[in-house]
Order: structure tokens, then C-alpha cells, then sequence
């Protein structure tokens, strides 16, 4: 940007880069929103700058996620990515769901993954269209840093008491 | 009238594209665009004069104090302070209400003594008297307002009591857009021996503002929501009340003299400029004040009353849209912030953005208030001399687009799992 | 080696006549002049992408925010940083000073408590130390020099207590250009648990500069004596400090959620930046560390060693002259502050103004270092990256001519009283 | 100022104009240096940008200056100035002290005196140059402005003991 030299003709094909379809589905209709009681990991977060809130619940069978819950309420994309992460969580190991936020983390911040690991990512790859929009990044990983951030806790607590 | 056309040639960004389409630069409220003229000033004093002011023997140093001290002059007859010693250079608003917290509230809020705002106070008017409150042992205390965003003053009378110590009153709300009777309320203040403290960060630069009438000890403002740069604001200090503050910031040029175990302070209003100050931007605050000066700020406010009222009536037109905000634009600025309940204020505004359109979304800086309004974030459009009613109906277009956007959007996703 | 000629090329104002001479620049501890390049970036800005920064869902916004960002990054980089979040954004080395003092030394300093610096301190690094150690009942203590200024460390060790809790040292005598190894002192000082401030207005324009190497806590310097525009400072802050320190100025984007009646605070470096920021003169500033980048302070400083050591053997041939501070110019900076004793600093001045050579008289923000030198006032002369050997000499010409025409003066008034 | 536009060609002519021999004179041998003991009004001003000190005393007879005494340090334009007033002072009443202050001012503010009160003011008239110079008018104005306070402080003792 800084100069006038964008190409013209944009609109809503770009947006629709934005705001893909899978984005509009799992926001009008998130998946996994009943709240999972006597769950092992609980992550909550908050972006106060718009708003939008997320909350997660995790139940671990063997160090994998079984149960997912997830709830919140703001913008198409923080909402969407939460829900998306739910489905993806189900039946992954606690080392696999950190290797995969770092992934999607990764993919935001402009590293590319490789076609294999985008493919891992599943629905969630349709959020790549938000790292033109530096200010949504934080809207797309509001559900990953607080489930990041739920784990540590987590594996904290299991440290102490073992 | 203004001659917009006009106005619109000095503005250069105004000239620019966004994903091609023409920008229609609504976030105003945020920051304003600037005409060459100040960009000019600036680019003046940078190429041909460029000097720290004050005690310089050499030429420079002299054409830049002299341009430096007529800025002060012009801000200073800009909204009718008695004299330019009144001026003190801050960087923006945040750092003038700061200011007055530090220099006056911190010397002479006790405990139980209280301070009076409103609830629809920017941050930077909140959180200053939060701590001053906090430290001091008073209590911070709220004149209630309306549902349409009018302060409610039929309690003032209770409100304002001897234990009152100091109000302070945004003029102009930067979410609402309601512009508050601040000299009614500052008179009543003063009956009652409080200081008074008066946010002008959105008044001054649409409304003609004087600091007599308004009757206020401090008024607040910044030059880059008035046409001017980023890193220039100023606090007005009425004389009278000069003895009461303490130094705030300390260092060079605010001292007289200095010994290794004290020092002395300076005159007003050098006593509270510390530091090199910000010599070019000040000077091309000055020419900000000579753009608006030259247009009459009368014609500033009419031209902003008209297409507030303009946009109104077209906001009407979107049933769906909720806006928020008194209705007669006589007491109401060129700010509109509304509520969409199918798509969220950040959704929208990242569409109207690929139309050119550009306005702001979220808190807008007023948690608490836009909280108090039953949603967590609102999209605002805000205006400035330079917008036309053309800019409106791009925006009002846009806003269509979008809800038609996003209904279809569900639509499609509500057939796909039909499907 | 610098290619001076080269450089000059990019500075407009070097360009400028006074009086009819070419104007000889030599008031950069004052200020600095600006390259064409940092005048572009500000226009640039205000053309095309002026934007209020943080937040914002449109174009301009984003563009504003990500140059303002990468401007902090290169402000990091420079200084050897960890990250840019230790980088706070402040209007000048007075306010980032003053910062440290609201912020960490309130907090932190005690009755019986000790704060150290040196005798040779700007105005800016001494008077907020002053109240700072008035308030909480601390005791300021002074760090001797020499005569020649060099710091006297032979008694460090017993100045250095467990009652010391900061140590606020300049990096670079504004007066006597004295460099002081405040890697060493600032050792000493973590040694025994405390706090290490180091003034870098005058080092880290001219010096390479590593906040690792220095192992200081904070450092504070100005955008405008290092090829910036005026109104943008710096404060870096430790990473590992930061828990220490309280909020500063309250308002906007310091904030991460506010209540009516409290708020919580923004991650760093934003706790530290209330209200709207010096957004333009931040990316410009970026553009000054860009142009300083590209040049290299190792050649920045090997240019300037020369210059000096230049102006030094010139001065020896003004017998009547006396320069202040130290010979050796491997710990000294391109100042030269001298007496003349039959001209009166700011006659001479008047005079070398007129000759189109601009240097500064006065105490120079430093008035009990300037009393203990047994003057008033000095006249100093202080170099930069552009200046040259030719110019020195148009300076020593001058003062030659000055030093005759008084003479000259007093030996007509004397005839005249005779006839 | 301001654009690259003076006339060149200056050098010593105009410093010549502000540098004026009187004012050298003075500047170099000043007059009334000695103290007057048991003065009537008694002044002291300072600069503390330049460190420039002045010290007046006057004596008064029947409202009229008699003996006057000035002493101080600092550059050619405040000490010349002093040494210039102590000696236009002499035989004036305090109304035509007042006055003269008043002119002396102006004529630095950039307020042309008419030649008559030019003339008043004496040897002072050769400071005209001084206003070319806006730092040096406070030198100028140092020995004034001090005299002006110490009048002050000398009429207000005088009602309070009448
Ligand atoms: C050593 C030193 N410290 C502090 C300052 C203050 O800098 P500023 O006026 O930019 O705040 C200066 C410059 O005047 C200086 O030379
Ligand atoms: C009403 C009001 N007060 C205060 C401010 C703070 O202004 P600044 O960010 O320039 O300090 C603003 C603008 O953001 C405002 O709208």
C-alpha cells in the first residue's frame, strides 16, 4: 500500500477470500456449543478490543481429547475458529494439538504450510484469507491462545500433583 | 457555506484509492486528515529553519522560537483564551487531562472529597481521575444521562456538592456525538468552589469553542483530530488557577534555575514544557488553526450539522440498523455510531473497507458506555469538513451491500445443509 | 569514511544562507538537522496513509499501524534490544526520563534510601531525581569528576551501597562531551541490587549503542538530536523490569478493559503509550535509523573523532580561549564548550551568527556543572555527521574575528576617552 | 527569514548596529559602579539563561533620584543598558522614571519613540539595534525591568507607613 497502485477491480471476490463460505457455516451454526462438564482442560478468552470471547472445555482420555466444548460470541471470524478448532481437537493427543496451533499460528503470521500439513488443518485452512487483515489475526487465534494457554495450566496442575 | 469541492483539492489522501475504489474516509472521530498547508509547514521548518527554540543566539534558533510562540497565539485566539501563557503544548488530550490529574488533582483531592463526570467519558477522561481518586482517598461520581444519550442535569444540584472538588465534562462524545451544555454545568460547579475540567477533544475541532464562555478552568484537545499532526495537543490553564498546580514533568526549559540540590520553576506556560518540545508540529498546528480560522468554524458546524442531519435520515432507511445518539442535531456532533444485529461491528467494518469506506468499530475508547448500550463493540461513522452527502450514500450503499452480503451468506450455508 | 559531501546533499536546510553566508551548523547537541529522506517519510504519511493506529478494520488504518509497528522494530534493532516491546514511545528524553521516575521510582525509593548520578547531568536527568528522592525521602548523591571531566570511579565502591536503589548516569556530557563507561558502573550498580538509568540523548545519536553491552535497566534519548523530527522519544525498558513499574499516563490504548470504576492494563510497550501516539514523527524517525543504519555509527563516530580532535588542535591555537573537558577524543563526543574571556558568550554568540555560524551559549540545561566550571556561561560548539574540517575552520576564523573586533572595540572607546 | 532571501553582504555594518561604540563604552567602563549606601529603592535583576546580574540603588530626594549606584556582570547589552539608565536616571522624578521605563520598552517592543522622546532618552537610543536580536531584548531590558520591581516594592513600603 502507501501509494494508489492497488490493482482495482477488487470486491467482493476478496471478500469472499475473507469471509468463505465454511467461515459463515460454522459461524451461523458452531459446532460442539454445550458446555462439557467435569472437563479436564477449561480455557477462556478474551479479546476486550471488540469484545468477542471464547470458552473451551477439553475431556482427555489417555492424554487425548475426547469430549469438546466451545462457546463465545463476536465477530464471524473469531467464532468460526473456535468452533472449527473443536472439531478438529476430537481424538488428537495433547502433543498433536500443540503442534497443530502451531501450525494454524504459524499459517496466520505468513508461513506457509507445507500442502500435507495444510491438509491437517482441515476446515481451518479457510481462515488463510484473514492474514491480509492483520487486525482479525488476533480475532482468528483468540480460541487457539486461550486453548494454549488452558493446557499449560493444565500440564502445570499434573506436575504438581504427581 | 463551505465550498467542499474546494476543500477537498487541498486534502491529499483524499485523492487516494482503497482496493480501488475511491476512499471515503469516515473515522474522523479517530483522527482527521490533513490539508498540504500543514504538510507544507511542516515540510517548511524541516528544510529551512530547524532549530531548538528558546535561548538560541542564532538565526534559526530565533525564526523557529518566533514561529513556535505564534503558534501558541493562534491556538490561543482560536478559542478565546485571555492570553497565550494560557497555552501549554502536550502531546494529545490523554497527555493534557493527565496533566491537570498530576499537577492539581494530586495536590488538592482529599479523602472524602469527590469528583463528578459522566458515563460517557473517553478513557482518557475515566482512568486519569480513577487512580486520582483511588490515591487520594475521593470518590469518583457519575451525572447519569438519558436513553437518547443527553445528560440527565435534574440531579446536578445533588450531584454538585461541597465536597465536589472537581468536574470534569467531555464537551463533545465520541460515541454518542452528544454535545453537553458544559457551561451550564460549569457554573454550577463554580457556585459550588469546583474546578472545572472540559474534554474538548471533539468539540474544538467542530465546534466554535470559547474557553470564557465555556467558563472552564482546563480545556483538553488534539491537533491531529483538527486537521493538524500527530504529537501536538495543548491544555488550556485559565490564570486564576496557575497558583494551585505543581510541576508536572521535569527537566530542561521548565526550571529558572538550578542547583545540585533544587531547582526553580519557570513562568507560565514554559513551567509546564519539559524538554525540547514539539517545534514542528506545533508550528504546523498553527497552520491547521489558520486553514480552520480562514473557513470560520461557524461554517464548519453548519456544514457538519447538515450532513449529520443528512445521514440520519438515511440511517433511517436500514430498518435492521439501530443508531445510537440524540436525534437533533443541535446537540449533536458529526458522529454516528450504530449496531447491525446480524453482523458484528468488525464484519462490517472490514467489508465497508473493501468498499472504500473507511469508519471504525469497537469501543471506540468508551468501554464502559458502549457496554451500558447493551453490546460489546458498535461501528461508527464520523465526519469532517471535508465529507459530502455523496460520502453518505456510498456509506449507506455499502451498509445495504453488506447486509445483503451476509444474509445471502446465510442463506447459501442454510441451502448447503439442506442440500 | 564517511562521504560528507555526499551526506550534505541530503540535507536541505545545509543548503541555506544567513546573513548572505552559508549557514555552519554547529548546534547539534541542541538538535540536529534533518535528511530529505525523514521530511519525506512525514509526507508520505499525511498523503497517503494518516491513520489513527491500532484497532482499525480499514486500509489506512492497518497501513499507519504496521509503519508505526516496524518503526519500533527498527528503534530496537538499533539499540540491540531483546524485542520492540521494550521499546515505549515518548515525546523526548525529558518525558522518557520523567517516566522512569513516576513509574519505577515512586514506587520503589524509601526513607533512607539512595539514588547516585554524576555532577555532570542535563537539567532533564537531575530535577526529576531531585523530587523524586524530596518525595520519598531518599537521598540524592553525586558521582565526582575531574577537572579535565572525566568521572572519578575511585570511590565507587563505597558510593555504590545496599541503600542505593537507582543510579542514573549520562551516557555523554552535553557540555564537556565526556563519554562515561556506564558499562562499568552500571555492573557495579546491579551488583548491589540497583536500578541502572542511562541518559543516551547525546550517545546514541553519535555513538554505536548496545543495551546488552551497557546493561542498563532503562534508556532514554530524542528522535530530533539524531536526524528525527522533534515530539518522538524513546524509553527502553529491560524486559525483566518490567513487573516493577506502575502505570504512567492513563488513558487510551494503555488500557485493556475498563469499568466505571477501574480498569486493567494493555501489554507492554502500550501500558506506556496513552492516547492517540506521535504517529507520523515515529515512522519518520524510523526513516532518520534507517539513514543512520545505512552509514554505520562505527563511521558516525570515527567522523566525528576526527572532527573533534580537528577542532581541538584549532581551539589550542585561540590562546585565550579555554576549552572544557577532556583531551583524549576516544572518551570524548564531538562538544566543544569554551571561554572567551573578553567576550561575553552570547556577544560572541551574536557575532559568529552574523558570520552564518550557529552555536549555542548559555548553561545549556546543565546550570550547576556550568556554575562549577566558575563561568556563567559557555560557549559551546558541537558537531555531527555532516559537518566538516572546512567549517571548523570558518568557526576558528570567526572567532578570530571576534576576539579582534572587541579587542578592536575597547581600544576606540579607550582613544575616544582619551581625545 | 524563513526562505533562503537575505540581502547579502552583511557582516560588521550590522553588527556595528547592535555592537555601538557607546555601547561598548559603557559595556567597558561602567558607570556609577559604587554602592550607594542607605538608598531609598533598591534593585536586583537576573537572567538565569545567561546568568547576567544587574544591582541598582537609588537615593531619593524629595521624590527626585540623587545618588545612584549600579553594579553587575554579564554581557555588553545588559551591563551597557544598566550603566546607561544609572545615568539618565540622575535629577528625573520617579513619574519620569516611570516613563522613560515605559519608552525604553516600547522601543525595543518595536514601538517607534517620536523623535523628542528619542531624544529623552539619551545614549539609550544606540539599544534600538537590539531588537533585531528577540533573545537579547531581555538583556536589555534586565537593569529595567529590576529598576521597575524596586519602585514598586518602594511606593507600596511608602503607603503602608503613611
Ligand atoms: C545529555 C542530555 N540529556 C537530556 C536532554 C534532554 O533532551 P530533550 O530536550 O530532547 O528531552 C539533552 C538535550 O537537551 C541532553 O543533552
Ligand atoms: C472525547 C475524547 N477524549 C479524549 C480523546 C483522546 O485523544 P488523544 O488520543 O488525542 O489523546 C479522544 C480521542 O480519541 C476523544 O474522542
Amino acid at each position: 500500500m502507501g501509494q494508489n497502485n492497488q490493482p482495482s477491480g477488487f470486491g467482493e471476490v476478496e471478500l469472499d477470500e475473507l469471509f468463505r463460505e465454511v467461515i459463515l457455516d460454522h459461524y451461523r451454526n458452531p459446532r460442539n456449543r454445550s458446555l462439557v462438564s467435569g472437563s479436564d482442560v477449561r480455557a477462556e478468552g478474551q479479546n476486550p478490543f471488540c469484545g468477542d470471547e471464547v470458552a473451551v472445555q477439553l475431556k482427555l482420555q489417555d492424554r487425548h481429547v475426547g469430549e469438546v466444548g466451545v462457546q463465545g460470541r463476536g465477530c464471524s471470524i473469531s467464532q468460526a475458529s473456535a468452533s472449527m478448532m473443536g472439531e478438529l481437537l476430537k481424538g488428537k493427543s495433547l502433543e498433536e494439538v500443540r503442534r497443530l496451533a502451531g501450525l494454524f499460528r504459524g499459517m496466520l503470521r505468513g508461513v506457509d504450510p507445507a500442502p500435507a500439513q495444510l491438509e491437517e488443518l482441515g476446515e481451518l485452512e479457510a481462515l488463510r484469507g484473514v492474514r491480509q487483515y492483520p487486525i482479525r489475526i488476533k480475532c482468528a487465534l483468540l480460541a487457539w491462545a486461550a486453548l494454549e494457554e488452558g493446557l499449560e495450566r493444565y500440564e502445570k496442575a499434573k506436575k504438581r500433583n504427581s | 457555506m463551505l465550498n467542499v469541492k474546494r476543500i477537498r483539492e487541498d486534502f491529499p489522501v483524499l485523492q487516494r484509492k482503497v482496493y480501488g475504489k475511491p476512499l471515503v474516509y469516515l473515522d474522523n472521530a479517530a483522527t482527521s486528515q490533513k490539508p498540504r498547508q500543514v504538510i507544507e509547514a511542516l515540510r517548511e521548518y524541516y528544510e529551512s529553519y530547524n532549530a531548538n527554540v528558546h535561548r538560541a543566539v542564532h538565526a534559526l534558533g530565533m525564526e523557529a522560537t518566533d514561529r513556535y510562540e505564534a503558534a501558541r497565539r493562534k491556538v490561543s485566539q482560536f478559542i478565546g483564551a485571555p492570553n497565550p501563557e494560557c497555552i501549554v503544548f502536550t502531546r494529545n488530550t490523554t497527555e493534557a487531562l493527565n496533566l491537570v490529574s498530576y499537577a492539581w488533582a494530586q495536590h488538592h483531592l482529599g479523602p472524602g472529597d469527590e469528583v463528578l463526570t459522566t458515563r460517557m467519558e473517553h478513557h482518557s477522561n475515566l482512568v486519569p481521575w480513577q487512580r486520582a481518586c483511588q490515591e487520594r482517598g475521593a470518590t469518583l461520581k457519575f451525572i447519569p444521562h438519558a436513553e437518547d444519550g443527553c445528560l440527565d442535569l435534574s440531579g446536578l444540584d445533588s450531584l454538585i456538592t461541597e465536597r465536589t472538588k472537581l468536574v470534569t465534562v467531555t464537551h463533545m462524545s465520541n460515541v454518542l456525538g452528544t454535545i453537553n451544555p458544559v457551561g451550564l454545568i460549569a457554573r454550577q460547579a463554580h457556585a459550588r468552589g469546583a474546578v472545572v475540567v472540559v474534554d474538548g477533544a471533539q468539540s474544538v475541532p467542530h465546534l466554535p469553542v470559547n474557553v470564557q464562555e465555556l467558563d472552564c478552568d482546563f480545556l483538553a484537545f488534539s491537533a491531529h483530530k483538527m486537521l493538524g499532526p500527530t504529537g501536538i495537543g495543548v491544555l488550556y490553564i485559565r490564570p486564576e488557577i496557575t497558583d494551585q498546580l505543581e510541576p508536572f514533568l521535569r527537566g530542561g526549559e521548565m526550571v529558572r534555575e538550578v542547583w545540585y540540590d533544587h531547582a526553580t520553576w519557570n513562568d507560565m506556560p514554559y513551567r509546564f514544557e519539559a524538554g525540547t518540545p514539539n517545534i514542528a508540529d506545533a508550528i504546523a498546528f498553527g497552520a491547521a488553526i489558520d486553514y480552520l480560522s480562514a473557513l470560520g468554524m461557524e461554517q464548519v458546524r453548519q456544514h457538519e450539522m447538515a450532513l449529520t442531519s443528512y445521514a440520519l435520515k438515511r440511517f433511517r432507511e436500514l430498518e435492521e440498523v439501530q443508531v445510537f445518539g440524540p436525534g437533533d442535531v443541535t446537540v449533536r456532533g458529526g458522529v454516528v455510531s450504530f449496531h447491525h444485529p446480524q453482523v458484528h461491528p468488525h464484519d462490517l467494518g472490514t467489508f465497508l473497507d473493501r468498499e472504500g469506506v473507511a469508519i471504525r468499530a469497537g469501543h471506540h475508547c468508551a468501554m464502559p458506555l458502549v457496554r451500558s448500550l447493551g453490546v460489546v463493540a458498535t461501528a461508527r461513522a464520523s465526519f469532517y469538513l471535508y465529507n459530502t452527502e455523496e460520502e453518505v450514500d456510498v456509506l449507506i450503499a455499502a451498509l445495504q451491500k453488506a447486509t445483503r452480503y451476509f444474509a445471502r451468506a446465510t442463506e447459501r450455508v442454510t441451502q448447503a445443509k439442506r442440500a
